[in-house]
Parts: C-alpha cells; sequence; structure tokens
C-alpha cells in the first residue's frame, strides 16, 4: 500500500538537494517506497504555461504518461496510481494538467497528439497526482509520524509556511481548507514542535519575481519574515522547494534593501521530521542552508526534554470564552460535501 | 381414427426430444392415442408428405427450436398450416433461448466465427455459399435469417411451453391432458396460454430462507466458500434469475445448489422478462451513490447475458443493434 | 383495451385564449384526433376557447350525458392546475372521476415552444398519448378519512409560538414540542429588533408566558420527536420527552438549584458560546417553563457519583436523579413544522479568522454582548471582557451569495448589520465600518433605517472582505484587526485596522434538517431548507398533506415573515380541521397473492413500511393505509405481480405508445 | 425543417413532485426548449420499470429521458435512489444491446428548477441528434434473409472459389 510513484522535479537535484536528501532519511522508517518515474522531464514550473498552454501542457502530461505506463496495473487502486510530487510547483503542474485534460476534452486530444509523436498516450484522471505532505498527512497519518519521533522538538518556535502553491486551486478537495490549510501545523504539532499561528501561511514568497521584478519579490519575502519574526519564531518550515529558496536565499538582499537585520532560517518539513526522527543533522542536509539554522536548532539542541511541561493550573479566566478550533477534519468534510 | 401428431425441431439443441422420451412409458400413450405423422428425429417422414397433407388436419404438433433460417421459417409456416393447435414446445421456440444470444451479433460475425477463428480448422478459410451451380444443377443451403425469431413472431402459437428443456413431468401432465381433450374429458386452455407451468416465480417453489435482502457485492457462486446450502442465492450475492423466472419446474436449480438461469421465462404477463431481472437485481443493491452502486454493479460482468440469457429474441429488443443494422 | 367494449372518448382541446391557440392549431388538433383516432375510440372532439369555464365545463358533461361517453381528455393545461376541474366536471355528469386525462398542451406545448407547425404535431402526439392511457384508466374511488382535530407543532421559537397561539385560540388542542429548555427561539438571544429597535425580549415573552399557559397548549420543552406514522388527519407521533431530573410537579422555579450548583459550562446554545451557565440550569431569567434542566454529561454527580448539592439546597425537594426519558404517543391531525435555523459556521471562511483571532466576533455572539442579560451585561468589549473598542468592522454576506458556501441570500443580516452599526455607534462612540456587496433594506421601515445608520456617521465600504489578519504591515497595523478588501466604489485596495470584528453570518438549514425532513416524510431543497408546496401560492404548505413549515425553516426571514407565516400555517390546518375530513388520492398499490413467490425483493423498498411480508403464506403483502402511491414497488417486482391503481403498467405502456405515434401516419413532425 | 434533417423523438418520464413541475414551471416562465421531448408523468423516479424504456426505445424513441428529484429530495424520502440503481444496471444492460448508453439520461430537477429542465432537454435532444435515430422500431429483426456473408474485414482467399466435392 505504501508505494507510490514518485516525479521529484528539477529543484530536487539542484537548490533543494536538502530536500531529497532529508526525503530518504525519512522513508524507511515510515515504511514508504517511492519509485521514480523514468525519464522525467522538467514540468516547466510556473513561466511556460503563461507562453503556450499546448507544449506547456504537453511537457507535463508527458511524465503523467510515463507515470502511467508505469503504475501497477495489479494494484490499480492502491498506492501505485498516485505521483508523488514533493515540490508544489510540479505537484500544482501536474494537478492541473490532470485537471484540465479531463475538463476540456479538446485540449485533452491535442495534448494526446503530441503525445502520440512520441509513442505516449495518458487518459486523464487515470493517475491521483498528490503532493508529499498530503501523503504524509492523510496516507502515513499523524499517528504514524508521531509513534516514529524519538526527539521530540519540544521548544522549537516553528511558523508553518504553506507557500500559495499547493492548497490552491484545490481540484480534488485534498486541503482541509484551501485559504488556511491545516496540515503543515498538525503534522509539525505532531514532531512536538511549537507550532506559532502564522496567518500568512499560504501567502506568496515572490516566485520567480526574485528574477524579474526584485522590489516586488523582496517586499513579500520581508512581510514573511518580519510577520515570522514578530510571532517569536525561530525558524520558518516550508514544504516548497520554491519558498524555501526565495526566503533563503534573498533574505539577506531583502534586508539590505529595507535596512533590516532579519535572520529568519527556513527548513523543509522533512528536514525537521528526520530529526525528530533522530537521524543526524548533517545527513538531512542541514548546514547548507544560507541563513544557519545552527542557532535555532541550539533551542532543541541534542538532548531530549527529559519531562514535558506540566500544564499550566488553569487560571481563573477573566476573558470571554473563544470558540473552538476549526479543525481539519470539519474542513474536509465541508469542502467534500 | 387417431387424431394425428407431429413434432419438429428447428434451430435447438435436440434436448426437448430428449424430454419427450424421458417421459418413460407415458410415451407410449402417445402412441396410443395418436396417430405420429411427421417426428424427424424419431421416425423418416419427407417435407413433400407433410405438404400432401389436408390443412388442419394434424391435431397437434410440439414445434421446439426457435427459426434461424428459411427453411426453418418454411416448416413452421407449412406446420402452422397444417396443424390445429401449434405448440410453442421449449425455450428455442418460445424466447429463442440459448441460440437466441446469437441476436447479440450480426450473422456475418457468426459466420466468421464459426468458419474462421482459431478454434476452426479451415486452412483454406472456404465459406459456405447458399446457393452453387453444380452439373446436375442449381444446389441450395438454407439461408441465415438476420436474427433469430422465436416461433410466434412468425407464425400464431397457440400454446406456449417453456423451459430448457420443458420438465418430462410437465410433458407428461400436459400429454395426459390433452389425450382427455381427446377422449372429451377436459377443456382446452384458453387459447395463448403457457402451459406445463406454474403460476408464480421459481421463488415460490424455492424451499430457500429469505430475508429483506440487500446486497453489498455481487460474485459468482463458485467464488463463495461455503455457499450456505438453506439460504436465498440471490441473498448470497449471487444474480439468481429465480425471482423473475415462471415457476414449473420445482426450482431444480436452487435445489440442487445452483442459481436459477432462468429457462422457464418470465412469469404471467410480463411484457421483459429482461426489466424484471434489471429491477430485481438493482432493488437489492445496498448504497446511494452513482460509484457505490456501479461498483457493486461490476460484480455482473455480463449484464445483458445475465437477464436476457433466454429471453433475448423473444425481448421488446429482441437483438443488438449491429445485428439488425449490418445486412 | 378490452376487446369485448370499445370505450367512447371525447376529446377536448381548449384555446386558452391565445396562451394555447396562439401556438398550437387548435382546430388541426381537433380534427386530427377526431379522425385519426377514431379507431381507438374517439367519436367526439371538439375545441374552444376556455375549457375550465363553466361554459367549456358544460359542454364536456353535455358530452358525456348525450354522448354516453366513457372516457374524456381535456387538452389544456397542465393537470396540476386543472386536473380537478375537469373530474369534478366528469363527476357532476356521472361519470367517474379518474376517467379523466388532462394532455398539457401549454405547459409543454404552447409555452415552451415557438414553431406552430412543430407545436401542433407535437400536441396531437400528447393528444394520442392521453387517447391511449385513458382507454386504459380504471373507475377508482376516492378515500375518504376523517380529521384528528389536535395538531403538533414542532419548534417553539416566535414562529411556532404565533402558530400554537392561533390554534389554541381558535379552540382546538396543541402540542407545542421544542428541543431545548425553553421556548423563545432565537429571538429570545437578541437585544434589540430592527428596524423600531424595541426590546426583544418585551416583546417576546408575554407571548412566550401565553403560549406556557394556554389550556389548549401541552407544552413539551427538552422533548423531540423521535417517530411519525400515518398520514394527513391520522399522524401517529412518538416524542422522547428527556429526563429532566427535576420533578416539574413539585418544582417552584426559585432558582436556588441553579445558584447554589458549583460547576460552570460555556453555553453554547443560549450564550452562543461567549458565556456560562451552571450544569442545572433555566437557560434565562424569563425562560417558559421555568423549570430547570439538569445537564447530565457536565454534571459532577453523573460524572463523579458525588455532589448533589442541588439537591441538598432544594425547598421542595424537587430534584430527581433517577429520572428517566419518557416517551409519549400522541395522535393528531396536521403537522407545523418551526425547526428554525442555524447560524452559519464562520470558523469556514477562514480568512476572517474567527475561531482564531480573539476579537472576531459572530452576529449571534454580538447579540450576547449587547444584550443587558448577556455575559458582559450590554457592555461591547474585547474578548478580553474590558477593553471598549475604538475602531469596529462590521462584515456582512459572511456564508451567504458566497459559491464556496451558500449561494443564497440570507436576507436579515443586511439589516443586522446595520443594527449592529448602530449599536455599537450608540454605546461605545467606536468608529463603525460596514464592509456590504449590495445594501438590502426591503421591507416596510428598513431603508429608512439604513438612513439613519448612515447619518449617524458610520462608514460603509462596498466590497467583498478578503481577507481578516493580525499580520501587521505598519506600526499604524500593529496590534490590530487589519481588513483588507477591495473598495468597490473608490476602486481601489483598502487595509483597514480596527479593533473588533463582527461577522453578519448568513442563516444554515438545521444541521439535522435532512433527517427531520425525512422523519416528517417532506423534502428539502439543495440548500437543505424544507420545501414549500408552491413557492408563490403555497409558500406555508409541503408536498405531503398535513404538514406545514414556517418561520427560517422554510429559508432564512425575518421576525415579521416568521410571524406571519406561523399565522398563516394556522388559518390552513383549521380550515383542514373545520373540513373534519380529507379524501385521499386512491393512487395505491396492491399484490396478487396468487402471482407473488414471496421472494422479499420489494420488503426493503418501502420507506413508508407498506410491505409486510407474511411468513405463513409465504408471500408480501401491502397495508393499503400507509401505501403513498410512489409505485417503487410496482416497478420492482420481478414477477410483475405488483399493480398499482392511476399509473398502471397498462396505462403507461398505451400512453408510450400513444406518445409515439404507432400504428399512425403523421410523419415525423 | 426540412426532411433531411433528423428530428429525435425523446420520451420523457418526469416525477410528478418535482420535475413533471419543473417543465410547469418552465411552461409558466415561457422558457423554450427543444420539441422533441415528450412527456409522462409519473409518481416518482422509482416508479419506472425499466420495461417502459424498453418499450419506448423498441416502439421507436431515439432517446429516453428520465427525471426525478435530486438525490436526498425525494417527496417519497428514498424512492429515487432506486430509480438511480435501476438505471445504472439499464444502462450496462442495453449498452450490452449495441445502444449508445447517452440514448437514456437521467436528470435530477427540483420543483424550482424549469431552467434546468428547459436546459437538460434541450442539451439531451442535441446529443440525441448527434447520435442519429435509432430505428428500432422500423427494424424487424427476423423478416430479412440475408445471405452468409463475410464480414468485410476478412479476407477471401481465392481457393474458395474451388469448392471441395
Amino acid at each position: 500500500m505504501n508505494k507510490y510513484l514518485l516525479y521529484p522535479g528539477c529543484s530536487m537535484d539542484s537548490s533543494a538537494k536538502a530536500y531529497m536528501e532529508s526525503l530518504n532519511e525519512i522513508l524507511e522508517p515510515l515504511n514508504l517506497h517511492l519509485e521514480e518515474i523514468k525519464d522525467w522531464n522538467c514540468c516547466g514550473a510556473t513561466e511556460y504555461l503563461g507562453i503556450n498552454l499546448i507544449p506547456a501542457y504537453s511537457l507535463i502530461a508527458r511524465n503523467l504518461a510515463l507515470a502511467a505506463k508505469q503504475m501497477n496495473p495489479v494494484n490499480g487502486t492502491g498506492g501505485t496510481r498516485t505521483v508523488v510530487a514533493p515540490c508544489s510547483a510540479c505537484y500544482l503542474n501536474l494537478a492541473k494538467a490532470d485537471y484540465y485534460m479531463q475538463e476540456r476534452p479538446t485540449l485533452g486530444a491535442k495534448v494526446n497528439e503530441a503525445l502520440a509523436a512520441g509513442g505516449l498516450e495518458y487518459k486523464a484522471g487515470t493517475l491521483d497526482v498528490r503532493h508529499l505532505i498530503d501523503v504524509l498527512v492523510y496516507d502515513v497519518g499523524l499517528d504514524t509520524i508521531r509513534s516514529k519521533v524519538v526527539r521530540p522538538l519540544s521548544g522549537l518556535k516553528v511558523v508553518p509556511y504553506m507557500g500559495c502553491m499547493l492548497p490552491r486551486p484545490d481540484y480534488q478537495h485534498r486541503w482541509s481548507d484551501h485559504e488556511h490549510p491545516t496540515e503543515l501545523d498538525d503534522l509539525l504539532r505532531a514532531l512536538g514542535a511549537d507550532v506559532i499561528d502564522y496567518p500568512l501561511t499560504t501567502e506568496c514568497c515572490g516566485g520567480h519575481m526574485t528574477q524579474i521584478g526584485p522590489e516586488t519579490a523582496f517586499e513579500l519575502i520581508r512581510r514573511l519574515v518580519a510577520d515570522a519574526d514578530e510571532r517569536g519564531a525561530q525558524m520558518m518550515v516550508t514544504v516548497c522547494p520554491m519558498c524555501q529558496m526565495n526566503i533563503d536565499a534573498y533574505q539577506n538582499e531583502a534586508n539590505h534593501f529595507f535596512g533590516t537585520n532579519y535572520h529568519m532560517p527556513i527548513l523543509f518539513f522533512t528536514q525537521l521530521m528526520g530529526l525528530a526522527f533522530g537521524k543526524e543533522p548533517g545527513d538531512l542536509g542541514i548546514g547548507v542552508e544560507l541563513v544557519s539554522a545552527r542557532n535555532a536548532l541550539a533551542n532543541i539542541g541534542v538532548e531530549v526534554p527529559v519531562t514535558q511541561e506540566p500544564a499550566a493550573p488553569r487560571k481563573k479566566d477573566e476573558g470571554l470564552p473563544m470558540p473552538r478550533r476549526w479543525t481539519k477534519h470539519e474542513g474536509r468534510k465541508e469542502a467534500v460535501k | 381414427m387417431k387424431p394425428k401428431f407431429a413434432m419438429y425441431w428447428a434451430a435447438s439443441c435436440g434436448g426437448c426430444e430428449i424430454a419427450v422420451l424421458n417421459t418413460h412409458e407415458k410415451i407410449l400413450d402417445v402412441d396410443a392415442n395418436f396417430d405420429v405423422v411427421f417426428w424427424p428425429v424419431a421416425m423418416d417422414a419427407k417435407y413433400k408428405d407433410v405438404e400432401a397433407m389436408e390443412d388442419g388436419s394434424i391435431l397437434l404438433t410440439l414445434f421446439n427450436g426457435s427459426i434461424r433460417n428459411d427453411e426453418n421459417e418454411h416448416i413452421a409456416k407449412l406446420l402452422r398450416r397444417k396443424s390445429k393447435l401449434l405448440v410453442a414446445f421449449g425455450s428455442c421456440a418460445c424466447e429463442g433461448c440459448i441460440p437466441g444470444l446469437a441476436n447479440l451479433s450480426p450473422v456475418g460475425d457468426i459466420v466468421h466465427t464459426a468458419f474462421n477463428t482459431i478454434t476452426t480448422d479451415n486452412p483454406h478459410g472456404i465459406y459456405p455459399r447458399t446457393s452453387y451451380d453444380v452439373p446436375e444443377g442449381e444446389l441450395h443451403i438454407p439461408t441465415l435469417a438476420k436474427a433469430l425469431r422465436p416461433l410466434e413472431q412468425v407464425v400464431d402459437v397457440d400454446y406456449y411451453m417453456p423451459g430448457c428443456p420443458p420438465e418430462s413431468h410437465q410433458i407428461a401432465a400436459v400429454i395426459d391432458l390433452v389425450v382427455k381433450v381427446v377422449k372429451g374429458e377436459a377443456e382446452l386452455p384458453p387459447k395463448g396460454a403457457t402451459i406445463g407451468v406454474g403460476d408464480s416465480t421459481v421463488c415460490d417453489e424455492c424451499p430457500r430462507a429469505r430475508n429483506v435482502k440487500m446486497i453489498k457485492e455481487f460474485t459468482r457462486i463458485q467464488d463463495i466458500a461455503p455457499v450456505d446450502p438453506t439460504l436465498c442465492i440471490l441473498e448470497q450475492g449471487v444474480p439468481c434469475n429465480g425471482p423473475a423466472t415462471r415457476s414449473g419446474c420445482n426450482a431444480r436449480c436452487p435445489q440442487a445448489g445452483a442459481q436459477c438461469i432462468g429457462c422457464y421465462g418470465p412469469a404471467e404477463g410480463v411484457m421483459d422478462y429482461g426489466a424484471r431481472l434489471i429491477t430485481a437485481f438493482s432493488s437489492v443493491i445496498d448504497a446511494t451513490t452513482p460509484e457505490e452502486i456501479d461498483h457493486i454493479l461490476d460484480g455482473i460482468p455480463d449484464p445483458t447475458g445475465q437477464v436476457y440469457r433466454f429471453n433475448l429474441a423473444g425481448s421488446l429488443m429482441k437483438a443488438n443493434k449491429s445485428a439488425w443494422e449490418k445486412a | 383495451m378490452s376487446d369485448q367494449k370499445q370505450e367512447r372518448v371525447g376529446v377536448y382541446v381548449c384555446h386558452c385564449g391565445t396562451n394555447i391557440a396562439g401556438t398550437v392549431d387548435v382546430v388541426d388538433v381537433a380534427n386530427w384526433a377526431a379522425e385519426k383516432l377514431k379507431h381507438q375510440g374517439v367519436i367526439i372532439a371538439r375545441e374552444y376557447k376556455f375549457m375550465c369555464s363553466s361554459l367549456g365545463q358544460e359542454l364536456i358533461e353535455k358530452d358525456i350525458k348525450e354522448l354516453g361517453l366513457t372516457r374524456v381528455v381535456v387538452a389544456a393545461c397542465s393537470p396540476h392546475l386543472h386536473e380537478k376541474t375537469f373530474r369534478t366536471a366528469a363527476k357532476n355528469a356521472g361519470l367517474n372521476p379518474y376517467l379523466v386525462e388532462l394532455a398539457s398542451i401549454r405547459e409543454q406545448v404552447s409555452w415552451v415552444h415557438t414553431d406552430k407547425v412543430v407545436a401542433t404535431a407535437k400536441s396531437k402526439a400528447v393528444v394520442s398519448g392521453a387517447v391511449s392511457r385513458v382507454i386504459e384508466n380504471r373507475a377508482l374511488d376516492e378515500i375518504k378519512v376523517p380529521i384528528n382535530p389536535n395538531t403538533l407543532i414542532v419548534g417553539g421559537g416566535v414562529a411556532g409560538i404565533q402558530s400554537a397561539l392561533e390554534i389554541a385560540n381558535a379552540g382546538f388542542h396543541v402540542y407545542l414540542v421544542e428541543r431545548e429548555p425553553s421556548i423563545g427561539g432565537h429571538m429570545a438571544q437578541f437585544d434589540k429588533t430592527f428596524p423600531t429597535l424595541d426590546c426583544s425580549a418585551c416583546i417576546l415573552t408575554p407571548r412566550m408566558v401565553e403560549a406556557g399557559t394556554h389550556p389548549n397548549i401541552t407544552l413539551l420543552t427538552w422533548s423531540e420527536v423521535t417517530n411519525v406514522a400515518g398520514y394527513v388527519g391520522n399522524f401517529h407521533v412518538t416524542i422522547k420527552k428527556k429526563a429532566r431530573f427535576v420533578n416539574e410537579e413539585l418544582c417552584t422555579g426559585c432558582g436556588i438549584c441553579q445558584e447554589k450548583c458549583p460547576k460552570k459550562v460555556i453555553d453554547d446554545v443560549y450564550e452562543a458560546g461567549l458565556g456560562y451557565r451552571k450544569t442545572v440550569y433555566t437557560p434565562f431569567a424569563q425562560a417558559v417553563p421555568n423549570f430547570p434542566v439538569m445537564d447530565k454529561e457536565n454534571c459532577t454527580y453523573f460524572i463523579k457519583g458525588t455532589c448533589k448539592a442541588c439537591e441538598k439546597f432544594c425547598p421542595t425537594n424537587a430534584i430527581d436523579f433517577a429520572q428517566q426519558d419518557q416517551m409519549l404517543n400522541i395522535d393528531v391531525g396536521n403537522i407545523i413544522l418551526a425547526t428554525g435555523y442555524d447560524l452559519f459556521d464562520a470558523r469556514r471562511v477562514s480568512n476572517y479568522g474567527y475561531g482564531r483571532l480573539p476579537n472576531v466576533f459572530t452576529s449571534l455572539e454580538f447579540e450576547r454582548l449587547s444584550n443587558a442579560a448577556g455575559p458582559t451585561s450590554g457592555n461591547i468589549v474585547l474578548r478580553d471582557g474590558k477593553t471598549m473598542p475604538k475602531s469596529v468592522g462590521i462584515i456582512h454576506c459572511v456564508g451567504s451569495r458566497d459559491k464556496n458556501f451558500n449561494n443564497y441570500c440570507s436576507t436579515i443580516c443586511c439589516m443586522q448589520g446595520l443594527k449592529f452599526a448602530h449599536l455599537v455607534h450608540e454605546r461605545t462612540g467606536a468608529t463603525v465600518y460596514n464592509f456590504y456587496i449590495d445594501m438590502r433594506t426591503a421591507y416596510k421601515a428598513y431603508d429608512e433605517f439604513y438612513q439613519r445608520v448612515l447619518e449617524e456617521g458610520t462608514l460603509f465600504v462596498r466590497g467583498k472582505v478578503a481577507e481578516v489578519t493580525d499580520a501587521a504591515r505598519n506600526d499604524r497595523e500593529k496590534g490590530k484587526l487589519i481588513i483588507q478588501c477591495e473598495d468597490t466604489l473608490a476602486g481601489k485596495q483598502r487595509r483597514i485596522p480596527v479593533d473588533m470584528v463582527i461577522l453578519s453570518s448568513g442563516l444554515q438549514p438545521r444541521k439535522d434538517a435532512k433527517e427531520v425532513g425525512k422523519l416528517f416524510g417532506i423534502s428539502c431543497s439543495m440548500d437543505g431548507w424544507f420545501t414549500e408546496k408552491h413557492p408563490k401560492l403555497d409558500p406555508v404548505a409541503t408536498m405531503t398533506e398535513g404538514i406545514y413549515i414556517v418561520g427560517c425553516a422554510q429559508g432564512p426571514k425575518d421576525i415579521p415573515s416568521s410571524v406571519a407565516q406561523g399565522a398563516a400555517a394556522s388559518a390552513r390546518v383549521l380550515d383542514k380541521i373545520l373540513q373534519k375530513e380529507v379524501s385521499l388520492e386512491p393512487i395505491k398499490a396492491s399484490i396478487n397473492k396468487e402471482a407473488c413467490s414471496g421472494c422479499r425483493i420489494c420488503n426493503g423498498l418501502c420507506p413508508f413500511n407498506a410491505i409486510a411480508f407474511i411468513a405463513d403464506d409465504m408471500v408480501s403483502d401491502i397495508n393499503p393505509a400507509l401505501c403513498q402511491g410512489c409505485g417503487t414497488c410496482v416497478a420492482a417486482c420481478p414477477a410483475g405481480a405488483i399493480s398499482g391503481t392511476g399509473f398502471s403498467d397498462a396505462q403507461i405502456m398505451a400512453q408510450i405508445d400513444g406518445l409515439l405515434l404507432k400504428n399512425l401516419e403523421i410523419g415525423n413532425y | 425543417m426540412t426532411d433531411d434533417t433528423f428530428e429525435p423523438t425523446i420520451i420523457g418520464f418526469t416525477c410528478n413532485w418535482c420535475s413533471y413541475r419543473a417543465s410547469d414551471l418552465a411552461g409558466t416562465a415561457r422558457m423554450k426548449y427543444a420539441p422533441n421531448v415528450r412527456l409522462i408523468r409519473l409518481m416518482c423516479s422509482g416508479r419506472l420499470d425499466p420495461t417502459f424504456v424498453l418499450r419506448a426505445l423498441s416502439g421507436g424513441a431515439d432517446g429516453v429521458m428520465i427525471t426525478g428529484c435530486h438525490p436526498g429530495e425525494c417527496h417519497y424520502i428514498e424512492q429515487n435512489y432506486k430509480a438511480l440503481r435501476r438505471f445504472l444496471l439499464l444502462r450496462r444492460v442495453l449498452t450490452g444491446l449495441g445502444i449508445e448508453p447517452e440514448r437514456v439520461k437521467l436528470v435530477w430537477a427540483s420543483a424550482a428548477e424549469g431552467a434546468k429542465f428547459a436546459a437538460e432537454a434541450t442539451a439531451f435532444v442535441e446529443e440525441i441528434r448527434k447520435l442519429g435515430p435509432l430505428n428500432w422500431g422500423k427494424a424487424d429483426s427476423g423478416q430479412q434473409t440475408v445471405d452468409h456473408e463475410e464480414p468485410s474485414t476478412v479476407h477471401r482467399p481465392s481457393s474458395e472459389v474451388e469448392v471441395p466435392a
């Protein structure tokens, strides 16, 4: 059941090497098997779709066609018809192509015409395209993840940063809420981290604006970093190579631009999972980030906190009670409705 | 002079004839009370002898088999003319039966399957031709119709006696009745009646226990282990045609541990047998979403064959679109 | 068609002024029917300007008598409009009313098609179908049943109270069932009502007291209907009277138990989660009845087995921990559902931050906040319980008019938002912003109220709010809630920092509306509101005879409309009661026991439990009193052993053939 | 309309409580839709016997439209689910008979959805128009006998003419 097809995408080889390394470290404890799609190609990232739809979708669909060929026909309803993309842009592109090839039959036909030149074909809807965190939270399950934690991240104050590409548009109602999804919060909580509510969790990091209009990107980065800092976060945690790169690599430039002095490290959630599972930081690609996470991680050290803090005695609350928190279960229920 | 009796065998397997012989000594009653004038499977006779008879001179003709080719059609019309009482005998004559399933394919495909598929030893790919000139003259073999028809679609039928084949005890009862009628001791049923049957469906004669049925999965009987020998077969998830099939066979198959396949045809007054089974099977499905329902229906791999195994040619639709569309 | 006797059919084609005749050549249709359908038994075909007029009806009656018609087809409007008219006419002339068929050539032809040739051809097909069918019709007798004069009203909000009082005052008995410990409903939670700003409690309490003391009203609070059987005039209802653990005979409503109870819990219902109540409680001071109830789930005694403070202090020994739920069976003739609404769960709009951001409030929370009897004694403060806001944003259409949640307009939120603006302004002097999509202030004196609020200085921003956040971008925004929206009148994006946000949440069907609908045999619309019989002409009746819907159970509405509907349904019920009996359509299914094989396939199909299996005979049987005539079992019987009156196989098959113009030459229109 | 234009004939089975009223509403609101649909009123979509559909198709209809209340909104509580189950099995059987499953359509339309009813009717007529006539009523499956011809795809070998003795 826990066997999936993996579409790594270009950045996992390069800028997000740490993501791939840490992912590889957590596969075994979670009993996950990812089978890389053979001969995959670039998904075209965020630019190509803006230029010419048919070649762009064909480029993406080639990967789907390859994956469909590779999926296990015997176990068609199980895990192997699921393509897992760790990168949010890759995930969105694959999901989008699958969705629009169904939604617009002419587009589907044209794309297949293009694929036919390479002897390939893809019937939209054959595959389940999912992001890594979706599979971890909803297939592997938080209970399993929690059970693998040997070094709880208590004391590490983090803000969960989902990025803008993952939850929207939510073609298959995968997320608890597409405006304020809580999957990353829940997962980090399961690792024991102190999760700070982060209202900007789905705000844009600037994407490729760092190349096109750096001033716009800097402002977007500043907002994210400043708010995380304001809320007392020691670290941001992300699920997206693009977000990680922008916050990490351009933070210093943004600091120069605004005359600020933020130092907000950003790591991949898989790196924190690896730490919580007791893996060595070096094996998880920790230390190569530009804004160093060393000080932040010092807060959890290597020594596991001895006891959990006793629950503070309930002091008499003068104020008015708060409504119950919105839970992901309610969110998914509503979405399905 | 004894009244005349005939029996004919059109497109069918011959099982009906054996069922008649299976009445054992009852067959002697036929001989004792009738003058058998035409029964190709049992005695030598020529079509021209029948043609020479006076119209209406045969009292009783049991016609088994359906109308597949022009020869069948010719004899059906001939026997109709010559007979007072024409009985559609057996499932083929009544509703098309298994040969009727050929109506799912165009004639060309049937011929092709018979003569040119891998199971046929026909190295030269030779096809029969319906007429051929030889030095002695032109030879003819019967020509296939576009589709197979039950008897009533070709000629007027007086009585129907379903079953594949009709149960011997039912045949015996009918022979008894006709003998009585001949002797003036009984009256004939109204024209058009189905005889030698019960007045309900197979479930009526089936001893198995039944409850309100809710099916989560259809399956094949060989895939359940163990089969409950006392519980309704449909309730165990096996599509059993019993609820829609006319009684009269003493629920022979369910009693023997197999599902009813429907050879006795529809109950009295039913216009389309398959429709009754469609509604029976769908009524017991325990699901509400199209996906769930479809998933359950996947357990019936050949729905058309399941609901029309014996009845296709006699159904409202009669045949697959391709069978009549392609000339 | 029977062989022995050919029916004598009359066909009457109505012009309906020009409604039909303008698009259909009615003369041609009549002539065609007379000629081409002669072999079916049509002996006369006429056309007339208005068949439904008394002259038109007389025409039919005369032909029935003089020509000896045995079947009548009227080609006119929808049977839902005039079937009754023509059936009555037939009856007057001595013909069984069920031997009349209406062929709808207005709603189904002339009004929906434009080409006269095509419309005329289709009319012929429709008439042919009706003629074929009517020949297979059988004479049926109407079923008359007496009406039980008692009425059940479910829901004790303002609409239910109004209904109950109207019927009770007319001298008939009412059972008023309420799920909560007290009647009063949502209106009892409000402080002021728009647009008059009169005190909600002041106008509602007298009605509640009247309902509570009326000799003709049996008040069943803390009770729920669990089963409904029967049909109009003869419903058998089971009601669960939940254990109060307080003996109503002994309790004086002094309130000492409540005072002495040591345990406080959040009151999710009456205080909308913004305040607390004890575990033995009356929800509010003016509750009717004023006996408290025990909240078993939270009561310390029920959890730990000790405490019983209430019992110790009760001066009349009214506390009874051994009390059990009671099941009551009552018989009623009519039922009014006044089950109200749920507030839209604002947490679903995650970008407005309700549930995450402390100072975002819902409308119902604000009602409690502004209510003098509420948790803050009417002080409008932030969630810390003390700080008065200096600026407040009120967001309209939360969960309404929004594809992501509910498409409909919740009707009351605009006025509610204006009321909030007024109250905030009056009590705190804060700057108030109202964010709206459209301002909807229909009905008497509503728009005047809007003008008044405008003049008070409330600021209005037209645009849907994108987000409420506490992520500040500059010092001005620090510590505030920032409302990000597009100001569509100014044509720009705005970020407005405020201290408090009030969400004017929409109304939603009750969570259990679908189940309740099922219980009472009525349907819900796509949105989940109960469906009325006709949206304009029959707004309080339902498709199920004897069941009525009033107030917000039918759709969002304000207090005046709810009260009007409450009264309207009562008038309908009184009408039924005074008629003493009601006739039911004789459309029923029955089983031919000879043909039934006892396969039991039909047994699971009837939602009204009308089909029973008789094990001794191994056959199934239908109870005609319970059968509602849907025909599902008729269609399902694999043996063809079930038949139905009014919609028999023979009728429908004949109509199919007729519509397909079998054996007729009129060409492919 | 010219003779060579195919005008489909469609029989519609409507529920008395929802879709028949929806068609009434379409009429009252003067919404125009394709005139090819001829309606039969049933008390409930649950009354729909598959025989009706077969009778219509074999009797000359090119398509059948079945309409009922939305799931969960049935006047008889849940009978439309039963109609749905029957419809899904019926479609499979029809497919086995070589009939395009699109010729039988199930539409949910509430009494308030006159516009939906009109739009669905028109859309269905266009779908059927694309499929072409069914002509079942006109086809008499048996009367015509045909020569034993092989499918055109099969190559007839030359040796065939030399019939062995």
